[in-house]
C-alpha cells in the first residue's frame, strides 16, 4: 500500500510531468487562460493516460516490440478520439475553448512516456495509480498556472469576477507572454521551494 | 447494430495499420542491431559520471571492455566495493577490491602557519596568483588557497578553510580530478587507510628557508627518519616523505618532529587531527 | 572527443563516438555538439582515416564545423525544396490533387536514389590520432 | 619585514577614469534636455511620474542585490537609465502604480533575472513599456495634451491620440492635420514624456556622441532605413502613406534610436553587427508602423532584434576564429 | 508476421470502438451544437422561447422564435464587419418583431483585450437595446451620432454599430411587411 | 608624424623625470645577480660561494641556443648561489656578491674605444654574444640570436624603438639625449650587419621633443632616419612600431624577420656599441625611478643586483603609503612583492604608488561597451577573450587569437567596468601552456 | 497576383504573426529541450520542416481524399498520427538507406519529432483553416520556418546565458520560459499585420 501512495503521490512534485520532467508543455501553456479550461484539459488528458495505462497494462504482453510504439499511438489516439466526442457532446463550451488541443493531446509526450515506462512494465493496479497520480500531477499544474493567470490576466476565478468590471487587470497574463513567464514562475517556485525542504532535511 | 462509418473507418485504419506493420516488420529484419545487453546492464550498474578515474573516457566504455575481457583487475574507483561486488555477480566472476583512493593535501600551511607575502589581488585563482608572482604564500609549494581545485571535485569533497584546501576523506572517490587542476601540486593521492601517518609538507626548500615561510614545513632535520623502526620513512630533496606500504602506523615519529606545527600528521580529517593535537 | 573503430574502410572508417564529460556543470556530452545526455545511445560515423587507425582503436577525431546542419541540409531540406517544387510545377500544369501528390512523392523517391549515390561515403569528420 | 604593506595587482597599474558610473550619469545627463522638456509640456505630474519611476527602479535594484547577496549596485547608474528611459517612454498621466508595476518588470523581471547588469538579453525599459502597453493598453496610449507650463498635476486633462495614433486610425489627412513638422521637431504634441521633442533628444545624443559613449552607427541606419523605407511607400501611395519625414519626428523613433538601441549591454559590438541590428530594426518598425497593429514599432522592432544580438554575436565569433584558423600559428 | 497481425488487429479494434463511440455520440453532439446555438439565442432574448427555426440565405443565416402560439417572438441574425480595429467582428444581433434591438452577442473578434473587446461587455451593448433603424443617428458620439463609444475604442464601436445597421437592415430586407406595420 | 593603424590609448603621461639626468648610483653593499634576465633557459652559473670576482667577469654562462650569459656587475666574492626572488614574481637562481668596494674592472674589459669597422660579422656578433646582450626594450631576447635571422630572411629595415610609449619612464629619453653617439654608432654596428640595403630608422614619440632634434642632428648624415611618432600608447611595441614606421603588418604567427624588419631597443643599441668598441659586457642599465611615493624621482644608472631597497633608498626613500611598487612601466611592469629583489638587465623602471582603491573583487561584468575592442593594437576582442577565459574553455580561446595578444594592457587600461581583461588572458595563456606541456609529456 | 499575395500573407501570418512557438503554442518541447547549442537547434528545425511540410501534405490528401468521402471525419487524428509516426518510421529507413553516415549525424532528431505536437498542430490546423492544397504546404514549410527562428533565437539567447549569473532557482529551464516570455512579447508587435 506504502509502494501504492508513493507511486501516487510523486506525481505532484517530485515528478511533476509538467514542471519536473517538462511534458506536454503545449497544452499547458495554451489552454491556461481560465482555471475551466485547465481543469478541463488535465482531466481530459487523465482520462486519456488512464484509459491508455489500462489498456497497455492489460495487452503489452501480447504485443511484441517491434510494434510497440505504434500500437500504443493506437490506443491513445483511440482514447482521445473518444474524449474528444464525448467533449463535444456533454461540454460543448470546453470543446470550443479547448479547441485543437484536444486532438493534440495524442502527441503529449507524457502518455507516451508513462505508457512505455510504466504501464507496459507494471500491473494493472498500479498503472491505474500511477496514471491517476501523474494525471492529477498534470491537472494540478495547469490548475497552478490558470489560477495564477485568471486572476492576474482578467481578474476572475473560475470565471467568479474578483473586481470590477473597469478595473484594470495586467492583460498580459491572458495572453501567451503571460502563459510563459508563469509557467517559469511557477518553475522557479517550485525549484526554491523543494531546495528549501531539502535544506530543512 | 453496424453504423454507417463502421466499415470505412475499420477497413482504413486497419489496412493503414497494417501496411505500417509490413513496413516495420521488414526494417526490424533488416536494420537489426546486435548489441550485448550485458554492457547496457553494466553501463546503468555504473554511476555515470564518466569522470574517467578508471582510465576510461567513459563508464560505457568501461563496460564495454569489462564485458570483453572479463579482466577481474580493472575497477571503478568512485564504486568501490559494493560496486565491484555487482559487477562480479552480474558477470559471475570475482572483481579485484578496488584500493580505494583519497586525495591528500601535503600541506598544513593555514593563514596561521604559513607566513604571507604581499596581499593579492588579482583574479581569485591559485593559477592566476601562481603566475602573477610567488602567491599569496610564502612558500612557493603550498596550497595557494584559492580553492581552483574546488570547482573540479565532481563529489563536492573539497572545501577551503582558513586558507588551506581541507579533502572530506569520506566524499573523495579518488577519481583524480583535482590533481591536474591545482598548480603547485599539492594534492596527490594516497590508498584509504583507516590510520596513516602523512608528512603533510610540500616544501623542497632548504630547513632554514622553510623554517622562515611556515610554522608547519618540514625541515628535513632526519629525526623521524631515524626514529622509524620500519624504514618507512625517506628524505628527498630536503622533504620528508612516509612509504605507505612501509609504514605500520607506530606512531613515533610524530612523537619526535621538531617542527612548531607538527608537519607529520595522523591523517583522519585534518581538522580533527588538530584538535586531537591541540588537547 | 573519442571514439572507437568499429570497422575500416580504404581511406575511411567507422566510428562509435564516446561521449565523455567528466564535468558537472554541463548536462550534456562534450562530443558533439548535439547536446546528447552522455547515457544515450551511441552513434556511429563514417570518418576519414588519414591516420590508418585500425578495428578497435581508439582514436580522437574531429567533426567539421555544422556536421548536423550541413547533413540535414543534404539529407532533408534539399529534397523538400525538390518535393515543393515539383508540387508548383504540376500545380501549374493543372495536374489534379492526386496526381501532383504523387508526382512530388515520385520526385522525392527519384531525389533520394541519385543521393544514394552521391553521398556513399560523404562524411563530415576526420580522425586526427590513435589515443 | 618590510615597513610599507605591499598589494600585488596585475598590470596595467594605471586605468581611465572611465567607470561604470560615468558612464551610465553621462546617459542620463544626455536624456536631461528631454525630462526638462517633458516637464515644460506635461507639467508637474510628468516630474511626479520620472521621480517615481526612477526611485522605484533603485529601490528594485537595492532589494535584488540584497536578494541575490550580490554587492550593492544601485547607485550604479544603470537602474537610473532604466528608470529615466521608462519615464520618457509613457504617458505623463499613467497611473502611479502602473509605473512601479513597470519599474519591477524592467528591474526584477529583465535585468536580474537574467545575471544584473551587463546580462540581460532584452532592454529592461523597453520590456517593461511594452508590458505595460499590452497589459494597460488603454492608459499607455491616451496621452494629454500638451500644456506648456501648467503646473498642476492632470487629473483629468484632456487626452487624445499621438499622430501615429491618428495616422493609423484617422488616415494620413487627419494625422497631417493634427501637427505641423515643427511641432514634431520641437515636441509641442501629444506623446509619451521623452518621445516629443526631437531637438532636446537630438542635443543629448549628440553629448553622448562626442562623448564617445555611442557610436551612430546603429541610430542612423534605424533613421536611414525607415526614412527610405516609408519614403518608398509614400512615393508609391502618398494618400495612404505618411511622409518620411512625419514619420521621422512622430512617436519614439528618436528615442529608441539614439538611446535604447544603443544601449550596449544589449545591442551588437561589431561595427557590422550594428549596421545589421540598426537596419533590422528600422525595416521592423516601419513594417509595424505602416501595416500592424500597433501605431508605433519602435520598441518591439528593438525588442526582436535584441534577441537576435546572440547570433549576430556568434557570426562575429565564428568569424573570428575562422579567420585564425585560417592562420595557423607557426611554432 | 505475429507484429503485423497484431498492429492490424489493435488498428481494427480501436477502429470498431471508435465506430461505436462515435455512432453513440452522434445524436448528442449535434443536440450540443444546437443548444449552444439556442442558448446564445436565449442569452440576447429577454424572454423565454419555445421553438427555433433556422433559416439559411445566401448571405446570412438567422433565426426565428416561436412561442407556444406559433408566432414569431424574435429574430436573431448573424451579421458581420470587416471594420473592426483588427478585422472580421461577428455578431448574433436579436431583434423584436418590431424590430426594436433586444440585445446582441460577439460572435468572433480580435480586437485588443482591454480596448476593443470590450464590445462584449453589458456596460457597452446595454445602449443598443430599443434602438431601431429610424430613431437612431447610427453614427458614434463623436461623430455627432447617437452611440457612446467606448474610449480608445472608437473604431471597434464604429464596426459594432456597423454590423448592427448590417443586421437591422437585412431583417427589413426580410420581413418588410411587420416593419410597414 | 607617423603611428600604427588599428587602435591605442592615450594614457596621462606622467614623465616626471624627463629633465632630470642620469644619475650615477654608487656600489651597494650586496649584489643579488639573477641568473635569469633574459627570455629562454637561465644560465648555468660557473662560481661558487666564495670565488672571488672582478667586474665584468662571466659568472653565469649561457645555457642552449636562446640563452645569455652574465657577468660579475661590480669585483668582490660570491657569498651565495642559491634561489632568490626575482622581479618576474617568482624565484631564481641567483649570485650573491658581496662587492670589495673596489669596482675593478677584469682584464681586457671596458677598454678605450676602438674602430669596429674592421670587424668580420661573426667578431661582432660573438662579442655582442660574450658581453650576454639581451634586449633591453621589456623581453630581454638575447641579442646575438635576433641579429642572426635565418639566412633565408632578409633584414631590410632596422628600427630602433626609442618610443617609450609607457607613462613614467624616461630612461630611454635620457640615454637618447646624453649619448646619441653611441646610439647611432651602435645603430650602424647592427646595420652594418645586414650588409648596405638595409634601412635604418629610429622612431621617437613627438612627446619627446629634444630627443628627436639631438638624434637627427648626429644621425641625418649616417643615413639614419629619425622618425616622429604619435604619442600613443603602445607606441613602442614591436608590432605597433614596425607597422607605424614600414606600414607592414606583422600577421600573427610571424616574427618581424618574416617581413624584413629588426627592431632594437634605444639602450640595447648603446649596449652592442660599448660591447663591440670598449669590449664591456652588459652589468649596468639606466632605471627610471619614479612614482608619487618616492622621495626623489630620478634617473640612475645602477648595476645589475642591485636590490630595489638599496634604490630606494639611494632615491630619497619610500613613503609610508607606498601600496606598490612596480618593476618596469605601469603599463606592462610586474608588481613586486617583496624590496628585496634585484634589477635586472630588462628593468627599466621602478615605480612606487600608491595605488588607491585598489581592493579584491573590483572587477564587474561586462557591460558591452567594446571599449576593449576599439582600443586593441591587435585587433582582438578582449571581453570575449576575458569571457571565455572566465569558462575556463581553453580549445576556444586559442582560435580567438589569445597567442596575438602582446599583453599591453590597452584594453584593462580602458574598461568601465575594471576588468582584469590582460590577467584574464595571461591566466588563459599560462593554462593553455600547462596543458600543451601535460599532453606532450 | 491576389493568390499570391494570399499566399504571403500566409507566410508572413506563419512566421511572424502566428508563430506557431510564440502565438500558437506548439512544439514547446523541442523549444525547451534542443535547444542548447546552436547547431542541434539548426538540425532539429531542419528535421521538424521535413517532416511537417511532407506530413501536412499527406493529411491533406488523406483528409480530402478518405476521411471526407466516407464522412469519417472523427478519424482525423488516429489517422493523422499514425501517418506521422509511420513517416518518421519511413524517412528513417530512407535516409538510413541513402548515408548511413549522413543519417547518424543527425541521428536523434528524427524519432523526437513523432511526439512533436506541432508536425500533427500544423496539419490539422491546415484542414481547420480550410486552407487549398498548396496553401497548405506553403503554411506547414513557413510554419517550420517560424519554428526555426524561434528555436533559433532562442538557442543564441540560452548559449549566451550559459555566461550570465543566473539566479539559482532560474537557472535553466524557467530563465528559458522568462525568455519565452519576452520573445513572445516582442513578437506581439506583429499582430495585426495580418488582419
Ligand atoms: C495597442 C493598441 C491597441 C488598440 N486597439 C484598439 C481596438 O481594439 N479598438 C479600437 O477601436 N481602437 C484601438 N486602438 C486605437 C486607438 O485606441 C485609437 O486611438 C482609438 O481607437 C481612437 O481614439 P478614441 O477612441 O480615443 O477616439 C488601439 C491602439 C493601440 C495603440
Ligand atoms: C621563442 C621566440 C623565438 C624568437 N626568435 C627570434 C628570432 O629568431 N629572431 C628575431 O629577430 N627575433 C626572435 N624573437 C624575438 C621577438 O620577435 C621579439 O623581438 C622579442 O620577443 C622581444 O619582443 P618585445 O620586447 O616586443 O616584447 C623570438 C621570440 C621568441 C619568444
Ligand atoms: C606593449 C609594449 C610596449 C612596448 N614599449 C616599448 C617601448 O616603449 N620602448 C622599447 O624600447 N620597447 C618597447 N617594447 C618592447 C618592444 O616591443 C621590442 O621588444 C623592443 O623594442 C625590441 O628591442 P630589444 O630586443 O632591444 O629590447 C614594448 C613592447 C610591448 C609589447
Ligand atoms: C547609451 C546607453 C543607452 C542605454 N539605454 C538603455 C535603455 O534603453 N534601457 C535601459 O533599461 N537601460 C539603458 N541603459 C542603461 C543600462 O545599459 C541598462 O540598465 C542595462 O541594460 C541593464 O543591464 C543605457 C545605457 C547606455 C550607456
Ligand atoms: S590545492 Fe592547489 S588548486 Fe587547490 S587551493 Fe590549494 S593551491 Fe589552489
Ligand atoms: S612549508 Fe610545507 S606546510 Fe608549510 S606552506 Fe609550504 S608546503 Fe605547506
Ligand atoms: S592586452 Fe592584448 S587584448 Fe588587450 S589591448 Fe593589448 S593586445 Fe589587445
Ligand atoms: S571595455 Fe570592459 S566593459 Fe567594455 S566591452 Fe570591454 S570588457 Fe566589456
Ligand atoms: S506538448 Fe507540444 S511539443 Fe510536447
Amino acid at each position: 500500500m506504502n509502494e501504492a501512495l508513493n507511486i501516487f503521490t510523486r506525481g505532484f512534485v517530485k515528478e511533476n510531468p509538467v514542471t519536473k520532467m517538462l511534458l506536454g508543455l503545449c497544452p499547458v501553456l495554451a489552454v491556461t487562460t481560465t482555471a475551466i479550461n485547465g481543469l478541463g484539459m488535465g482531466l481530459a488528458t487523465t482520462f486519456v493516460l488512464l484509459g491508455s495505462n489500462v489498456v497497455i497494462a492489460l495487452a503489452s504482453k501480447a504485443i511484441p516490440s517491434t510494434v510497440r510504439i505504434p500500437s500504443f499511438i493506437l490506443v491513445i489516439a483511440t482514447f482521445v478520439t473518444i474524449v474528444d466526442l464525448l467533449i463535444q457532446a456533454f461540454s460543448p463550451e470546453l470543446n470550443q475553448s479547448l479547441g485543437i488541443f484536444i486532438p493534440l493531446i495524442v502527441v503529449n509526450c507524457m502518455i507516451l512516456g508513462r505508457a512505455e515506462a510504466f504501464a507496459s512494465r507494471n500491473g494493472l493496479w498500479y498503472s491505474i495509480i500511477d496514471a491517476i497520480g501523474m494525471g492529477l500531477g498534470f491537472t494540478f499544474a495547469l490548475l497552478l498556472l490558470s489560477i495564477f493567470r485568471e486572476v492576474l490576466g482578467a481578474g476572475t476565478i473560475f470565471n467568479i469576477p474578483l473586481v470590477g468590471e473597469d478595473a484594470s487587470t495586467i492583460l498580459v497574463f491572458a495572453l501567451p507572454p503571460g502563459a510563459f513567464a508563469g509557467l517559469g514562475l511557477i518553475i522557479a517556485g517550485l525549484n526554491s521551494l523543494e531546495k528549501k525542504m531539502g535544506d530543512k532535511k | 447494430m453496424i453504423s454507417e462509418a463502421f466499415i470505412p473507418a475499420v477497413a482504413s485504419l486497419g489496412s493503414v495499420a497494417l501496411t505500417l506493420g509490413l513496413i516495420i516488420f521488414y526494417v526490424s529484419k533488416k536494420f537489426h542491431v546486435e548489441e550485448d545487453p550485458m554492457v547496457t546492464i553494466l553501463n546503468d550498474t555504473l554511476p555515470g559520471v564518466n569522470c574517467g578515474a578508471c582510465g576510461y573516457p567513459s563508464c560505457g566504455q568501461f563496460a564495454e571492455v569489462l564485458v570483453e575481457t572479463k579482466d577481474s583487475s580493472m575497477t571503478c574507483p568512485v564504486g568501490g566495493t559494493d560496486l565491484a561486488e555487482k559487477l562480479g555477480d552480474t558477470l559471475g566472476i570475482t572483481m579485484a577490491e578496488p584500493k580505494p583512493i583519497t586525495a591528500v593535501v601535503l600541506c598544513q600551511g593555514d593563514n596561521d602557519t604559513a607566513r604571507e607575502t604581499a596581499e593579492y589581488l588579482g583574479i581569485q585563482d591559485c593559477w592566476a596568483a601562481t603566475q602573477t608572482y610567488v602567491g599569496p604564500k610564502q612558500c612557493r609549494y603550498s596550497c595557494v588557497g584559492l580553492g581552483s581545485c574546488i570547482a573540479f571535485c565532481d563529489f563536492g569533497a573539497m572545501r577551503l578553510e582558513n586558507g588551506l584546501i581541507i579533502i572530506d576523506k569520506d566524499r573523495c572517490t579518488g577519481c583524480e580530478a583535482c590533481i591536474p587542476a591545482c598548480p603547485t601540486g599539492v594534492i596527490v593521492m594516497q590508498e584509504k587507510k583507516a590510520e596513516r601517518y602523512v608528512i603533510a609538507c610540500n616544501s623542497h626548500d632548504k630547513g632554514a628557508a622553510t623554517k622562515k615561510a611556515c610554522d608547519a614545513g618540514c625541515i628535513a632535520c632526519q629525526k623521524c627518519v631515524k626514529v622509524c623502526d620500519d624504514d618507512a620513512i625517506v628524505i628527498e630533496n630536503f622533504l620528508a616523505k612516509i612509504i605507505q606500504e612501509k609504514c605500520t602506523s607506530c606512531g613515533k615519529c610524530i612523537e619526535v618532529c621538531p617542527t612548531k606545527v607538527n608537519c607529520i600528521l595522523l591523517e583522519e580529517d585534518l581538522k580533527e587531527a588538530k584538535q586531537k593535537k591541540a588537547s | 572527443m573519442y571514439a572507437k573503430v568499429l570497422k575500416t574502410y580504404r581511406d575511411k572508417a567507422e566510428i562509435e563516438i564516446i561521449c565523455t564529460d567528466a564535468s558537472k556543470e554541463s548536462e550534456h556530452c562534450g562530443a558533439c555538439t548535439m547536446g546528447q545526455k552522455p547515457s544515450s545511445k551511441p552513434r556511429a560515423v563514417l570518418a576519414h582515416n588519414r591516420v590508418k587507425a585500425k578495428t578497435g582503436d581508439m582514436v580522437e577525431f574531429e567533426e567539421k564545423e555544422h556536421a548536423e546542419i550541413k547533413a540535414a541540409l543534404v539529407l532533408l531540406i534539399g529534397p523538400l525544396v525538390l518535393f515543393m517544387l515539383s508540387l508548383g510545377i504540376a500545380g501549374s500544369m493543372q495536374f489534379e490533387l492526386w496526381q501532383s501528390f504523387f508526382f512530388s512523392l515520385l520526385v522525392l523517391a527519384v531525389t533520394y536514389t541519385i543521393l544514394r549515390y552521391f553521398l556513399k561515403d560523404t562524411t563530415y569528420y576526420h580522425i586526427t590520432g590513435i589515443k | 619585514m618590510e615597513s610599507v604593506n605591499l598589494k600585488v595587482s596585475n598590470a596595467p597599474f594605471v586605468r581611465s577614469k572611465d567607470s561604470i558610473e560615468s558612464v551610465m550619469y553621462n546617459v542620463a545627463l544626455a536624456l536631461a534636455p528631454a525630462t526638462v522638456m517633458s516637464v515644460y509640456l506635461f507639467g508637474m505630474r510628468a516630474l511626479v511620474l520620472t521621480v517615481v519611476c526612477i526611485l522605484s527602479c533603485i529601490a528594485f535594484e537595492w532589494l535584488m542585490d540584497k536578494a541575490r547577496n550580490k554587492p550593492n549596485s544601485c547607485l550604479d547608474g544603470s537602474a537610473l537609465v532604466t528608470g529615466l528611459l521608462l519615464a520618457l517612454n509613457v504617458p505623463a498621466n499613467l497611473p502611479l502604480w502602473m509605473v512601479v508595476t513597470g519599474s519591477f518588470i524592467a528591474i526584477v523581471a529583465t535585468k536580474h533575472v537574467f545575471g544584473g547588469l551587463g546580462y540581460n538579453v532584452f532592454n529592461p525599459a523597453l520590456v517593461a513599456r511594452v508590458f505595460l502597453l499590452i497589459s494597460f493598453p488603454a492608459a499607455m496610449t491616451s496621452w494629454p495634451m500638451p500644456a506648456p507650463f501648467s503646473f498642476d498635476m492632470m487629473v483629468d486633462m484632456e487626452t487624445g491620440a499621438s499622430p501615429l495614433g491618428i495616422l493609423k486610425t484617422d488616415g494620413v489627412q487627419a494625422a497631417l492635420a493634427s501637427l505641423s513638422l515643427m511641432d514634431g521637431f520641437y515636441g509641442t504634441m501629444t506623446g509619451s514624456l521623452g518621445e516629443t521633442s526631437a531637438l532636446a533628444l537630438l542635443a543629448g545624443a549628440v553629448w553622448l556622441w562626442y562623448k564617445k559613449y555611442i557610436t551612430m552607427y546603429i541610430p542612423l541606419t534605424i533613421m536611414g532605413s525607415v526614412f527610405l523605407f516609408t519614403g518608398l511607400f509614400h512615393l508609391i501611395d502618398p494618400g495612404t502613406y505618411a511622409s518620411p519625414a512625419f514619420h521621422m519626428v512622430t512617436g519614439g523613433l528618436i528615442l529608441g534610436a539614439f538611446f535604447m538601441a544603443t544601449d550596449m549591454v544589449t545591442s551588437p559590438l561589431s561595427i557590422r553587427g550594428q549596421l545589421l541590428f540598426g537596419l533590422g530594426c528600422g525595416l521592423l518598425t516601419a513594417v509595424i508602423r505602416l501595416w500592424g497593429g500597433y501605431p508605433e514599432g519602435i520598441s518591439f522592432a528593438i525588442l526582436i532584434m535584441n534577441s537576435f544580438v546572440p547570433l549576430i554575436d556568434r557570426w562575429d565569433l565564428n568569424d573570428r576564429k575562422a579567420e585564425n584558423k585560417k592562420k595557423p600559428e607557426k611554432p | 508476421m505475429r507484429p503485423i497481425t497484431i498492429l492490424t488487429i489493435v488498428g481494427i479494434l480501436s477502429a470498431s470502438l471508435l465506430a461505436v463511440v462515435e455512432d453513440l455520440t452522434r445524436e448528442p453532439i449535434a443536440i450540443a451544437k444546437e443548444q449552444m446555438k439556442r442558448k446564445a439565442i436565449e442569452q440576447i432574448f429577454p424572454f423565454p422561447f419555445d421553438s427555433l427555426r433556422t433559416v439559411t440565405t445566401e448571405q446570412t443565416t438567422f433565426y426565428e422564435a416561436y412561442n407556444q402560439d406559433n408566432a414569431i417572438e424574435g429574430i436573431a441574425v448573424e451579421t458581420s464587419t470587416e471594420e473592426g480595429y483588427s478585422g472580421l467582428i461577428e455578431i448574433l444581433l436579436g431583434v423584436s418583431p418590431d424590430q426594436k434591438i433586444l440585445g446582441y452577442k460577439v460572435l468572433f473578434h480580435r480586437e485588443t483585450p482591454g480596448l476593443g473587446d470590450k464590445i462584449d461587455k453589458p456596460k457597452f451593448k446595454e445602449q443598443f437595446k430599443g434602438r431601431t433603424l429610424e430613431n437612431t443617428n447610427w453614427k458614434v458620439k463623436k461623430d455627432g451620432g447617437d452611440i457612446d463609444e467606448l474610449t480608445a475604442a472608437t473604431i471597434s464601436s464604429k464596426a459594432v454599430a456597423n454590423a448592427v445597421v448590417k443586421g437591422l437592415e437585412f431583417i427589413k430586407e426580410q420581413y418588410p411587411k411587420s416593419s410597414a406595420e | 608624424m607617423k603611428t600604427f593603424k588599428t587602435g591605442g590609448i592615450h594614457p596621462p603621461e606622467s614623465k616626471f623625470t624627463e629633465n632630470t639626468p642620469v644619475e650615477l648610483m654608487p656600489v651597494p653593499k650586496e649584489l643579488a645577480i639573477s641568473l635569469n634576465q633574459h627570455l629562454g633557459k637561465p644560465a648555468k652559473p660557473v662560481v661558487k660561494a666564495g670565488s672571488e670576482v672582478k667586474k665584468g667577469e662571466l659568472i653565469g654562462e649561457a645555457d642552449g641556443f636562446i640563452s645569455a650569459n652574465v657577468h660579475a656587475s661590480t669585483s668582490g666574492k660570491v657569498k651565495s648561489v642559491k634561489p632568490h626572488p626575482h622581479p618576474g614574481g617568482h624565484y631564481a637562481m641567483t649570485v650573491f656578491i658581496t662587492p670589495d668596494g673596489q669596482d675593478e674592472w677584469a682584464e681586457g674589459l671596458n677598454t678605450d674605444p676602438v674602430d669596429w669597422h674592421g670587424f668580420s660579422k661573426e667578431d661582432i656578433i660573438g662579442k655582442i654574444k660574450n658581453a650576454g646582450i639581451v634586449g633591453m626594450g621589456g623581453a630581454g631576447f638575447p641579442t646575438n640570436v635576433k641579429l642572426a635571422p635565418p639566412p633565408d630572411k632578409k633584414i631590410d629595415t632596422i628600427i630602433l624603438n626609442g618610443a617609450e610609449c609607457e607613462p613614467f619612464l624616461t630612461a630611454d629619453h635620457r640615454l637618447m639625449l646624453e649619448s646619441p653617439e653611441e646610439i647611432v654608432e651602435g645603430l650602424n654596428i647592427i646595420t652594418s650587419l645586414f650588409g648596405g640595403e638595409a634601412r635604418a630608422y629610429i622612431g621617437i614619440e613627438s612627446n619627446k621633443k629634444d630627443a628627436i632634434e639631438t638624434l637627427t642632428s648626429h644621425a641625418s648624415s649616417k643615413g639614419i632616419e629619425v622618425v616622429s611618432l604619435k604619442t600613443k600608447y603602445p607606441q613602442g611595441a614591436e608590432k605597433q612600431l614596425i607597422n607605424a614606421i614600414t606600414g607592414r603588418t606583422i600577421e600573427p604567427g610571424e616574427l618581424p624577420f618574416d617581413k624584413g624588419c629588426l627592431v632594437q631597443n634605444i639602450a640595447t643599441a648603446v649596449a652592442v656599441y660599448e660591447a663591440v668598441c670598449k669590449n664591456k659586457p652588459l652589468v649596468d642599465r639606466v632605471v627610471t625611478v619614479s612614482g608619487l611615493e618616492i622621495g626623489k624621482p630620478k634617473n640612475i644608472r645602477a648595476l645589475v643586483g642591485t636590490s630595489f631597497r638599496d634604490i630606494s633608498l639611494f632615491c630619497g626613500n619610500l613613503k609610508e603609503s607606498t601600496n606598490q611598487i612596480i618593476s618596469g612601466g605601469p603599463m606592462m611592469g610586474k608588481a613586486v612583492y617583496t624590496l628585496d629583489v634585484p634589477i635586472i638587465k630588462t628593468t627599466s623602471g621602478m615605480l612606487f604608488i600608491n595605488n588607491v582603491g585598489i581592493e579584491k573583487a573590483r572587477e564587474r561584468t561586462c557591460i558591452r561597451c567594446g571599449k576593449c575592442v576599439d582600443v586593441c593594437p591587435q585587433g582582438l576582442a578582449p571581453w570575449l577573450l576575458a569571457n571565455v577565459a572566465q569558462l575556463r574553455e581553453f580549445d576556444e580561446i586559442q582560435l580567438l587569437g589569445l597567442a596575438n595578444c602582446t599583453e599591453c594592457g590597452s584594453c584593462t587600461y580602458v574598461c568601465p567596468s575594471k576588468r582584469e581583461l590582460v590577467h584574464w588572458i595571461k591566466y588563459a595563456k599560462a593554462l593553455v601552456n600547462n596543458r600543451q606541456k601535460r599532453k606532450s609529456a | 497576383m491576389n493568390e499570391l499575395s494570399g499566399l504571403l500573407l500566409v507566410i508572413v501570418s506563419a512566421i511572424f504573426v502566428n508563430n506557431v512557438v510564440f502565438a500558437r503554442f506548439l512544439g514547446i518541447c523541442p523549444y525547451l529541450g534542443v535547444s542548447r547549442k546552436l547547431d542541434t537547434a539548426l538540425g532539429m528545425g531542419f528535421a521538424v520542416t521535413f517532416v511537417m511540410t511532407i506530413a501536412t501534405a499527406i493529411g491533406y490528401v488523406l483528409h480530402y481524399g478518405i476521411l471526407v468521402p466516407f464522412k469519417i471525419e472523427f478519424m482525423q487524428t488516429i489517422m493523422f498520427i499514425l501517418v506521422i509516426a509511420s513517416l518518421v518510421q519511413l524517412v528513417e529507413i530512407v535516409l538510413k538507406k541513402v548515408s548511413k553516415s549522413l543519417y547518424n549525424s543527425l541521428g536523434i532528431f528524427l524519432p523526437l519529432i513523432t511526439t512533436n505536437c506541432a508536425i500533427l498542430g500544423v496539419a490539422l490546423i491546415a484542414i481547420q483553416e480550410d486552407y487549398s492544397f498548396v496553401t497548405s504546404v506553403v503554411f506547414a514549410f513557413f510554419s517550420a520556418m517560424g519554428f526555426i527562428l524561434a528555436i533559433l533565437l532562442f538557442a543564441g539567447i540560452r548559449e549566451k546565458l550559459e555566461e550570465a549569473d543566473v539566479p539559482k532557482p532560474f537557472k535553466n529551464v524557467p530563465i528559458g520560459f522568462i525568455s519565452a516570455a519576452i520573445l513572445s512579447l516582442a513578437f506581439m508587435g506583429f499582430s495585426g499585420l495580418v488582419k
